[in-house]
């Protein structure tokens, strides 16, 4: 079997750092190919370096035989190589079948595309179909600027599809959508690949990767470490030891990366919960979500009730009333778009609540603005990258304390911060923009802990990280609550973040759908297959 | 989101029909307002500043194809407004064409030249993004006049003379008004059919994400160089006609900033990448501003009041009137839906519902 | 997405009637006030229209020349008017634009009726005006229109009664000419605004004065919208000629020059500028008191020219707006005499046919101005009137080339310093 | 030609361009930083001027202490435009409407001038206005000299308030990631509003220096307004230091170009050198690409 796309002895830096480093790479026609990697070690820039967006001084990239090096980006697509993004990029202010419209790879002259209607009936036809598969078909006419995180990645995906490339560049096409939706993603791409056609898929779920792929090639440091079948490498103790992280890990790597990383970061976590042991208890299994778990020992820290809020006038949350116990760990989950970010935003006060109210240690919050609900406690890490990209790292956690003018306390808070992620001093005058993505998370958690809050909100914190990487977030989040501190917490990955927490939410269409234990919810039947996914994925997946 | 969303795709069909209606009735009684106009309001005043005003709004209309749809804010297009006008007058004066119909004849190649500079210009000034794009657009503006003041064929600061056109004086506006009128009507239809073309919706696609768009096979640079040709034509068009009813081309006034600013505010008050907010910018603004610089005139009492009226319409329609207007219908529609959401959802609690 | 197109049709229909209504009014309110004029004999009120720069690049000029129309209008109405006839005048502004000044003239000749109109500013604008005019057959008697390109526009109805511009400086030079070889100035540097006005000046200057073997050291042209006038200026001074000529359209320009040649330590035997010295109160505030002495400037008329109908001007002139007549400004004179030139052909045709007045004008007759004879060619180029040059002398403008003219004060030659 | 001639001229390109610099230097912070598209500076300009005129002229304030009052009054200016108008515009357009604003804001300051102070040419007027030094060679007017040090200083005071302030953080901070901003307790509006307060503020300086080498009338602010958005770009967005070398290349460029050829055609070499720089560095001479992310 010939090499389809094969990319030769590729080396890129950026200013100092060595992004990739004499990197190979074989891509064989009709394969599912995963690249998986820890955060920073060039994947990314590997599908830049592909699809035409990084120029190369040294090596090459040759697709069906043909030299691609340096080629432009749309004469990479025309040839039949698409790809997505990590950070999703959509057309925010067209619709989202317009979206759909655009990708293109008839050669055709500007003068033929004027005369030319946008879209004919057969391509809105299919478009639709393919809206369909990704599920969001019922968004067609809204601006796609509106869609939801995990939303707009499906539309990514669908819209590249709509051209047919022969091959697919996916840059974790699970990250940030939810287990369910996972299943499916994983019987289309087999099913793609079943009538011929061939992937690239770099991601950090494990079961996914494993489940799917082929064959799987481990980045590490800009060059190639190994490249085999998932047995081979999941089996191989360099891959263990750079990537896969916490021993055993890669045995069970089938029943989901992201449940081990969970798993072995429950074991410290005993003592963490002492703080509010009734939480551990299976505790009175069902209740309104009125009354919170255990009142008694854990009161309700924040409370929501009745609340409605959404955009551009139109309400994304309906109806929504949750209680966040003291000092523990609460894990909202649900599908894409079910308005998960949408509820911290409004907490938050980012967003305006438009009915009900939202109070915090029996103070009502609902209606200020961030400014004083900051100066109350509450601390949010937002989803994509929140950091600021030009300031330097110390810089971006001292701005943590920016609501504090005693220089001294800040000074002693660094110290206290510097301790507790030591990357806030080695990097400390290093552009923030130039970290990786999990090293910003470590400085977004940095810096949310300069105020010392009493309620952390996390939204998706694993999100685009490798199990390692993750390992350590969910550690940092375990301990920051083992300091006293209440979390709330939104996880696509809910099987951990579900093992990790207390209390568990499940949200859907904006509406609270369950409440309950960490356990309860992770253990309840229905729920676990409709939002946990299963192994379903892998089985199916197999050709 | 979703269910607004559910709601207005169920409630399309019988909208649109109706809308369809309207809007052909709409679009119907804008051709004949500006079909009868000199007939009606026969004063050359009033027929003076319709000329320039729907010349105006031609020029608006062909910079918003460019600027309006690929997001790329152009501050040159005077150089094609000018070049169009010395073509023709060049054209005139060494063809020995004699004044009348056959100077309107030599538009095209007005707008020939014009598209012409369109390309070196684009080649260079497209290789920038955003601001510097501006402001390089804005120094080629600068050559361009510079090289009209300088360089011997275009008669230096005595500028050149067109023919003079043997029309009467009472009807004299209307046949240049009709030329206006004609350019115009095919520039918006031009407008119109990029904005629903492949071609548009990849100019579109750039304004959003260019990057992006390049990834999924659009070929941007000829696309927006394409679309900056197509901008040019008309204006050069418009630009020959403009200087062939003044008379004179001198070249502070062939290649003027105001007009490239004025553009910009036509544009931006009517609302960019819509069809009928330049219109609607330049119509308001050219024929107010010639009406105001006749009637308060005296000592800058008619900026202040152009200032404010400007600044008050900001301020009530941030983002421009048609996109503004739209705005406030769409919150309206969809409070008035959520009135009636309100009942339906009221029902759904029950749902946050205990494990069994 | 739709229906917001179709709300700004909507819009858009209204604004149109709107603007269809308000052009609709103004013409019909302005017809009642201007019409009718063109009977002779009558005795209804007789409006002249002007369209002038009262704001943008020539308003400085634009509210003079406004100034000018008044005085001549108030004059004439003293004298009985025209014919018989008060005289209103119907005065529109153009922002300095060309589009704006056809159709303001179109508003006044084709809406409002005037029976009689006079030019605007600057011969960027008159040309586009005088086509209108011509349409309708008007005389276009205008004052601040020299640019060859207007003579050379073959209109037959232009008439300019300043001083054709190229032959400004002729005056000037002719005396630097005649002054005996021991005084005369060994070298001269020009310099020049590209401008319609000023450009063709310089080489008939230069001409003359390279001819009596006044070597040139320099000349540079420089456009209107300059960076930065001290490089050029800066040569200047380090080139150290006896005489600087500089063709410039405003204050800002020659003040640009002295503040530089004052820091240079810089100061020619003999500096003329021509235009901007002629602005009275106004350049000296800009160059700074006394910075002005010794500086020419070539006009066709100043506040001090002995000339009974010229004194009674300025004196109404500092009686309504005060200052000395060194302030007055030369546009006032254009515009005024503008005025009467047009009052002898109007009582001379004993009518407001525009057609006997162009006549008229061309058959040859000299006429009276506050700046002296009027004489128009075939062109409409005043050719009667010499050009004089004055020069600022302890802070009067004085008229002192040529001398022979009556009242004319020596010229201060060499230059007194700075200041002095 | 000579080689005196030749280093005068750059001489004098330096020293004007440091006037260009003090009027471009708010453009840079309100359009660099802010992302506001300022048409009015020029007219700023010139209302900074006359504020110093009138306070001479009229109150008998010397120019230099009279800025101790025109820049306070600017900078309220300012913080009523920002409030008034910038703050309602979408962050998404804001480039292009802040255009629409700012012209307004230009014609409402020309026709306010025109009514207040006619459209007579003025100037303004200081004993060390026509005074200059003798070093080598060359005579170095003084107001020149005071323009240039007070463009070092005032680029050297933003610096530090941009980079070693608080408040600079903020303004940085808000810029670069709005919701971060939001979160971390900035109150981003009153942010910008200050900032573009000072930017117009510091035009009241470029006011003075204007004014003090030009006569001016109400509508003298258009010619500028396009050589103060080159400088800018040409420095880099944001860059002050980039504005000041900019606006000192494009002088002596324009000077030398003046002198050894012919001034007409130095304002075409000029725009000629700024598209070619541009085309190269798009980000302009000091300004870093993707401060802004795209």
């Amino acid at each position: 079997m010939s090499a389809l796309l094969s990319v030769q002895g590729v080396c890129k830096a950026f200013g100092g750092v060595q992004a990739l480093q004499a990197c190979e790479l074989e891509v064989h026609e009709g394969q599912i190919n995963g690249l998986i990697g820890p955060n920073g070690s060039g994947k990314t820039t590997l599908f830049n370096v592909i699809t035409g967006y990084e120029r190369i001084q040294q090596g090459s990239v040759a697709f069906n035989g043909t030299e691609i090096t340096n080629a432009p980006p749309d004469r990479v697509f025309a040839l039949g190589i698409g790809r997505t993004f990590q950070l999703t990029r959509i057309f925010g202010r067209l619709t989202v079948l317009e979206n759909m419209l655009i990708a293109t790879q008839r050669r055709e002259s500007w003068l033929r595309s004027l005369v030319r209607r946008a879209g004919s009936s057969a391509e809105r036809r299919r478009a639709m179909e393919l809206l369909e598969f990704v599920g969001i078909a019922r968004l067609a006419g809204e601006p796609a600027g509106t869609l939801s995180f995990g939303q707009r990645k499906l539309l990514e995906l669908a819209s590249l599809l709509v051209a047919d490339p022969s091959v697919l560049l996916l840059d974790e096409p699970a990250g940030g959508v939810n287990p369910t939706l996972i299943g499916h993603l994983a019987d289309r791409i087999a099913e793609l690949n079943r009538a011929g056609k061939t992937f690239l898929i770099v991601e950090h779920n494990m079961e996914f990767v494993m489940g799917l792929c082929h064959r799987v090639t481990v980045l590490n440091q800009g060059s190639m470490l190994v490249s085999g079948s998932p047995e081979e490498v999941r089996t191989n103790p360099a891959v263990l030891d750079a990537y896969l992280g916490g021993a055993g890990d890669g045995g069970g790597a089938r029943d989901g990366g992201g449940a081990r990383a969970g798993g072995a970061t429950r074991e410290p976590a005993p003592p963490a919960r002492e703080p509010a042991p009734p939480a551990r208890e299976p505790g009175p299994p069902a209740r309104e979500p009125a009354a919170a778990p255990a009142p008694a020992a854990a009161p309700a820290l924040l409370t929501l009730r009745g609340v409605y809020a959404g955009y551009g006038g139109g309400d994304i949350l309906k109806d929504v009333t949750i209680d966040v116990p003291e000092g523990g760990i609460t894990c909202i989950v649900g599908p894409n778009g079910a308005g998960k970010s949408t509820m911290l935003a409004a907490i938050s006060g980012l967003l305006r609540v438009r009915r009900g109210e939202i109070a915090f240690a029996g103070r009502r919050i609902s209606g200020r603005s961030p400014r004083e609900i900051l100066d109350l406690g509450i601390a949010l890490v937002p989803q994509v990258h929140s950091l600021f990209p030009d300031m330097t790292v110390r810089e971006n956690v001292e701005m943590g304390a920016f609501t504090i003018d005693d220089r001294a306390l800040v000074r002693k808070r660094l110290a206290a911060v510097e301790e507790l992620y030591p990357i806030v001093r080695e990097r400390a005058g290093e552009r923030a923009g130039s970290l990786s993505g999990g090293q910003q998370r470590l400085v977004e958690f940095a810096r949310c802990l300069m105020l010392e809050p009493n309620l952390i909100i996390l939204d998706e914190p694993s999100m685009g990280l490798d199990p390692h990487t993750r390992e350590i977030v969910f550690e940092m989040v375990t301990l920051m609550n083992r300091q006293g501190r209440t979390i709330l917490l939104v996880e696509q990955n809910a099987r951990a973040g579900l093992r990790l927490s207390t209390h568990g939410v499940v949200l859907e269409n904006g509406m609270v759908r369950l409440t309950g234990s960490g356990r309860d919810v992770l253990e309840h039947p229905e729920i676990g297959a409709l939002y946990l996914g299963g192994a379903v994925t892998a089985d199916a997946a197999v050709p | 989101m979703i269910h607004p969303g559910a709601r207005t795709a169920a409630a399309r069909p019988p909208g649109t029909l109706l809308r369809r209606g309207l809007l052909g009735g709409v679009i119907a009684v804008g051709l004949v307002v500006l079909g009868i106009f000199p007939l009606v309001v026969t004063d050359p005043t009033a027929t003076s500043i319709a000329f320039f005003t729907v010349v105006f709004m031609g020029a608006v209309s062909a910079w918003n194809i460019f600027s309006g749809y690929s997001g790329y804010l152009a501050l040159g297009h005077a150089v094609f407004f000018g070049s169009g006008g010395y073509a023709v007058a060049l054209a005139a004066r060494d063809w020995h064409v004699s004044g009348g119909w056959a100077v309107f004849g030599l538009l095209p190649f007005g707008g020939l030249i014009a598209a012409a500079v369109a390309i070196p210009f684009g080649l260079i000034a497209l290789r920038t993004r955003r601001h510097t794009f501006v402001v390089v657009t804005i120094a080629i503006f600068f050559i361009f006049q510079l090289a009209a003041f300088n360089l011997g064929f275009t008669g230096g600061t005595s500028g050149i003379q067109l023919p003079f056109a043997p029309f009467s004086p009472t009807t004299y506006n209307n046949p240049f008004y009709y030329v206006a009128a004609i350019i115009l009507v095919l520039t918006v239809i031009l407008s119109w059919a990029v904005r629903r073309s492949r071609f548009g919706l990849q100019l579109l696609s750039i304004r959003d994400d260019e990057d992006r768009a390049r990834g999924l096979g659009v070929h941007t640079r000829r696309v927006k160089l394409a679309a900056f040709m197509i901008s040019a034509f008309p204006v050069g068009m418009l630009g020959g006609l403009y200087f062939y009813f003044i008379g004179q081309i001198f070249p502070q006034y062939a290649y003027d900033p105001l007009f490239d600013v004025s553009l910009a505010l036509m544009g931006f008050l009517g609302g960019i990448g819509t069809i009928s907010g330049p219109l609607l910018g330049a119509l308001v603004l050219e024929s107010l501003q010639q009406y105001f610089t006749q009637k308060f005139s005296a000592n800058g009492l008619y900026l202040i009041i152009y200032g404010v009226l400007f600044l008050a319409v900001i301020l009530i329609l941030p983002g421009g009137v048609v996109p503004g207007v739209a705005g406030l219908v769409r919150r309206w529609r969809v409070r008035t839906q959520r009135q009636s959401a309100e009942a339906a959802d009221a029902a759904p609690r029950g749902v946050a519902g205990a494990i069994p | 997405m739709k229906q917001l197109r179709l709300l700004a049709r909507a819009c858009a229909v209204v604004v149109a009637v709107a603007v269809l209504a308000a052009c609709g009014s103004s013409s019909g309110g302005s017809s009642n006030g201007g019409g009718g004029g063109s009977s002779s004999g009558g005795s209804g009120p007789i409006t002249i229209g002007a369209s002038l720069s009262l704001s943008g690049d020539f308003s400085a000029d634009g509210q003079a020349f406004q100034r000018g129309y008044e005085l001549w209008v108030h004059d004439q109405n003293a004298k009985g008017g025209l014919l018989g006839h008060q005289i209103k005048l119907d005065v529109l502004s153009d922002a300095s634009s060309p589009a704006q000044v056809v159709s303001n003239y179109q508003n006044l000749i084709g809406s409002s009726h005037d029976p009689i109109v006079f030019g605007p500013f600057s011969t960027l604008l008159t040309l586009p005006a005088a086509r209108v005019a011509a349409r309708y057959g008007y005389a276009f008697v205008e004052g601040a229109g020299g640019g060859p390109a207007v003579f050379g526009s073959g209109l037959h109805n232009v008439f300019d009664v300043s001083v054709p511009v190229k032959d400004n400086l002729v005056t000037f030079a002719r005396w630097v000419a005649s002054l005996p070889a021991s005084q005369r100035p060994k070298t001269a540097a020009y310099a020049t605004v590209n401008d319609p006005f000023t450009q063709p000046q310089i080489p008939v200057a230069q001409s003359i004065l390279e001819a009596a073997g006044v070597r040139t050291v320099l000349s540079k042209v420089f456009p209107a919208e300059v960076t930065d006038y001290t490089p050029i200026a800066t040569q200047v001074s380090s080139a150290k000629p006896d005489l600087f000529i500089l063709g410039s359209v405003d204050v800002p320009t020659v003040s640009a020059f002295v503040h530089t040649f004052i820091q240079q330590h810089y100061n020619p035997k003999a500096f003329i500028a021509t235009a901007g010295p002629d602005q009275g109160a106004t350049f000296v505030k800009a160059v700074g008191n006394g910075n002005e002495n010794g500086i020419f400037v070539p006009n066709g008329w100043f506040g001090g020219f002995k000339k009974a109908d010229s004194q009674k001007m300025v004196q109404e002139y500092i009686a309504k707006y005060g200052g000395t007549p060194s302030d007055v400004n030369a546009d006032v004179a254009e515009a005024y005499s503008v005025g009467q030139v047009l009052a002898q052909a109007v009582q001379a045709t004993h009518s407001f046919d525009n057609s006997k007045i162009i006549a008229y004008l061309h058959s040859g007759v000299t006429l009276n101005s506050v700046q002296g004879p009027v004489k128009f060619d075939s062109l409409g180029e005043n050719t009667a009137q010499q050009t004089l040059t004055f020069q600022w002398q302890n802070g009067n403008l004085v008229q002192s080339i040529p001398t022979s003219v009556a009242g004319a004060s020596p010229p201060q030659y060499p230059k007194p310093p700075w200041g002095g | 030609m000579s080689g005196t001639a030749l280093l005068q001229a750059i001489v004098d390109g330096i020293l004007t361009g440091g006037v260009y610099a003090l009027m471009a230097a708010g453009l840079t912070l309100i359009f660099g930083v802010m992302d506001i598209i300022n048409i009015a500076q020029g007219a700023m300009v010139v209302l900074g001027a006359y504020l110093s005129y009138e306070l001479s002229a009229k109150a008998g304030i010397p120019l230099l202490p009279g800025l101790l009052i025109t820049v306070p009054v600017m900078f309220v200016l300012g913080v009523g435009m920002e409030f008034l108008f910038m703050r309602r515009v979408r962050e998404a357009d804001r480039a292009a409407m802040s255009i629409l604003v700012t012209f307004a804001v230009a014609i409402l300051i020309e026709g306010v001038l025109t009514r207040a102070f006619g459209v007579d040419y003025v100037q303004l007027h200081a004993t060390y206005i026509d005074r200059s030094i003798y070093v080598l060679g060359f005579y170095l007017p003084w107001i020149y000299l005071i323009g240039f040090g007070l463009a070092v200083v005032l680029l050297v005071v933003l610096y530090w308030m941009l980079y070693r302030t608080q408040f600079g953080r903020a303004v940085r901070a808000s810029l670069q990631n709005r919701t971060a901003a939001d979160l971390i307790g900035i109150n981003v509006d009153r942010t910008r509003m200050i900032a573009v307060g000072i930017g117009v503020a510091v035009t009241a300086v470029g006011g003075f220096a204007f004014g003090a080498t030009n006569a001016f009338n109400p509508n003298s602010g258009y010619d500028l307004i396009s050589r103060l958005l080159a400088i800018v770009i040409l420095g880099g967005l944001g860059s002050i230091g980039g504005a000041m070398a900019a606006a000192v290349f494009m002088l002596v460029v324009n000077d030398v170009v003046a002198v050894a050829w012919s001034p007409t055609w130095a304002p075409m070499v000029f725009f000629f050198a700024l598209v070619i720089v541009l085309s190269i560095r798009p980000q302009g001479l000091f300004g870093r690409s993707g401060v802004r992310a795209q």
